[in-house]
């Protein structure tokens, strides 16, 4: 398992901090330009939600290795209220945000993996990870 | 080269060309690529980057402003990017659909299925098209041994699923009636009990429901709130409006309907509907029941069946191909 | 200002500042800048073309060729901008799907609606959840004045809308049988009928029916292809599977069903479900009845109704939220 | 009522000619950049529609002018199978050429005003007009 470089969600600056740190690491990985961009895009979906719906919490980039492949995984972990209907929360057009294509269905399709943990009350975990092309 | 590659080297190519000779014919070679990049789902983010990319290889002197601009552009189109691979899924999503209303269409058309009767003295045309995938409007007809054609026509309040799954529970109780009931009047108060005790008691539904005796050539009926529809008297050239009046269905358990007769001549016709025919709508408002009947005459001389279809398409087209109801129109004509 | 001109004066200064000082802070205000002109329905066309403007605007010693290249961008995302905006047709037409979903889906509860019986012997639960809008799954209780509990759960083959539509058919035939009718196999027997005569051909229903008789404590059931179900016997801590063969309903016509009884003890469970719980699918595969029969063993010292509703989340997770049918799960334990 | 000019679609190169012929017009008339092009680009569709499913038509463009007003309009007509469902026609995602947003759909999008006139077996008849704003 890889290194984790962690960035606290508590008020809007953070996520650029997490949006920083998502970009310099894919760009470390040799990740594409637009790669690039949308990991960076997924990071900051994901830190707003945080921020808008959680209160706080944090964001973590790990490095991945995997059978000669490289890869990105970030984890959102807050103690907030977490998500009542999943499977509704992964519905287009139900994201919170309301804009076209945000929310998570959004950040799902900017990556490879996602993976999603939530406990109502308890807060949410949510996994996205992205490999090298 | 594979497909990416192949791509990039057109778009360097048009694009290396608009700029030595800016002409349509060139900007029409840059849509055609379009519509290719889109099919072959390229997000336009990457465009945006190939687009970059390529003016750095062509003008290798490219001022730093334009090359930053481009990443800002960048930036910009990812969201646009993402909306885009929204639309993908959703039209993915909305073709499942289609599939799922055209199977539930056809199972619909299955379950309420019904017979038009071919008899020497009447000459009966019906249609039914739905306004949106499912039909929210029902007709039945049903010849008994001593020929007489009952006639039934519906309409749910509300349109769509909602509607058809509350028709199809209409067409069972109809199946269930005793086979020696033929009073219109008796008919709709067994129906009502059965939509007042089965259904949501949001949902209401209007009937009309006639009974054709071709020894005397009457015609009874009697109506639970349904649009009226008309009688033509070859004669006199008139239309009148078949009054009737009745409850909705499903309203109140014990409604009593009252039960009317007309004698039929030959070349009178019958005319039903629902209210989607009338409340077809133009620029112009409502149709009015004297346009309605200004189409019957213009095609008076066709078989009813021809008559009722042109009706319809004109009617279609007067709103633009966009039903805003279940659209059922029902003539029957005596011929002998 | 109106609003474009308010929107191009941010794009302007969050572009002047991105290229006098290209930080990560900037993008992400481009970011909050593309979230906002989508919302506002700006097409991507039309940033490509004030991001021309701006630049031409910025720097007029702009090259002509990067001008140019702007023209060409313009007409490719043109396209883009076309299909931009069918997302936002879409969009409106899935919203509107949506609601009449939802309204289906509440008339089709209160066309379907059961009431699960409250008795001092007998402990149930029971969840029914539909994979895509509405649900193919049916299950409902009767209890008759001597008190024995009748339970049917059926399963169209097929899912959504048509499904539906045939399911409220059924019901409304259940509703008619006569009511001293109890025999499993004499119920199954009616049904099939009906199914036979009413519904399209290419569609079949499985239904499970028993009868619990709360004197002897037997449980007499039948079976037209339904998923099998299991018996949990209290004192072995052994779970069998509830055999019973019969052909589904709607094959033919004149089908007879057996009919089978066991003996229910203190403790005993009786585990019914439609095929959507076996086939829930993990990456792993099939739910193997092992895995099935492990929950509900986690679960066993709960009241059914958490048993059923905590199985029915664990699987449901297991399939990330994504159900592949109709999910259906009914236990019955005796409690004295 | 304006003065047409029209241009004959027979092959390929026509739609260029029809597209050459409303971005002038367009320009004339003082339509903004983008407004130009959508206006091309829905010609152009129209024009593609007459080359690919009826052989051959023409494209009319007319200038308008009305209470104070100026606009365009674009009438393309050919004597081809004609259309045999219009509403289906005009629904998104049946359109002929299959691409997202493409199609007539699409050609009433990019426009303000749309009417279409086909009988199967005699041709089809289509206007679509957009206003300078
Ligand atoms: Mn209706
Ligand atoms: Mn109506
Ligand atoms: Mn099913
Ligand atoms: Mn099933």
């Amino acid at each position: 398992m890889g290194i984790q470089s962690c960035v606290k969600i508590i008020n809007e600056w953070d996520i650029v901090a997490a949006r920083q740190l998502g970009r310099n690491v894919a760009k470390e990985l040799g990740f594409g330009t637009v790669d690039q961009a949308r990991i960076t895009t997924a990071i900051s979906e994901l830190a707003r939600n945080i921020y808008l719906y959680a209160g706080q919490g944090q964001i973590c980039i790990e490095k991945l290795y995997e059978s000669g492949k490289a890869g990105l995984k970030v984890v959102a972990i807050d103690n907030g209220p977490g998500i009542k209907d999943i499977r509704q929360a992964m519905e287009d057009g139900y994201s919170t945000s309301g804009g076209l294509g945000a929310g998570l269905p959004g950040v799902k399709r900017l990556m490879d993996g996602f993976g999603i943990n939530s406990t109502p009350g308890n807060g949410t975990e949510i996994t996205a990870t992205k490999w090298v092309r | 080269m594979d497909f990416r590659e192949l791509m990039e080297a057109k778009y360097r190519h048009i694009l290396e060309k608009y700029i030595n000779d800016p002409s349509e014919q060139v900007l029409y070679q840059g849509q055609k690529f379009s519509r290719k990049s889109i099919e072959h789902r390229i997000s336009p983010e990457e465009i945006i980057s190939l687009h970059k990319t390529l003016m750095n290889e062509m003008y290798p002197e490219l001022p730093e402003e334009v090359s930053l601009s481009f990443d800002m552009l960048l930036e910009v189109m990812l969201g646009y990017g993402l909306a885009y691979r929204e639309l993908q899924s959703l039209r993915h999503k909305q073709q499942e659909l289609r599939t799922e209303m055209e199977i539930a269409a056809n199972v619909q058309q299955t379950l309420l299925g019904t017979h038009v009767p071919s008899v020497p003295w009447l000459d009966i045309g019906a249609i039914s098209v739905p306004a949106k995938h499912m039909n929210g409007d029902y007709y039945h007809f049903v010849q008994d041994e001593t020929n007489n054609i009952s006639i039934a026509i519906a309409d749910v309040i509300g349109k769509g699923i909602p509607a058809a799954l509350c028709m199809s529970m209409i067409k069972y109780a109809m199946d269930s009636q005793p086979d020696n009931q033929q009073e219109p009047s008796k008919v709709l108060e067994n129906l009502n009990r059965v939509v007042e005790q089965n259904v949501d008691p949001s949902m209401f539904i209007t009937m009309f429901y006639g009974v054709y005796h071709p020894i005397e050539h009457t015609f009874a009926y009697s109506s639970a709130g349904h649009e009226p529809g008309f009688l033509y008297r070859a004669q006199s050239g008139e239309f009148t409006e078949i009054e009737a009046k009745g409850l909705l269905l499903g309203v109140e358990k014990r409604t009593k309907y009252l039960q009317y007769e007309q004698a039929i001549n030959v070349g009178d016709m019958i005319i039903l509907m629902s209210d989607g025919v009338t409340e077809c709508r133009s620029e112009e408002g409502f149709v009015e029941k004297e346009t309605l009947i200004s189409y019957i005459n213009k095609y008076i001389h066709l078989p009813v069946q021809e008559i009722v279809t042109n009706i319809y398409k004109e009617l279609e087209k007067l709103q633009h191909f966009q039903l805003r109801d279940d659209f059922t129109l029902i003539i029957l004509k005596r011929k002998v």
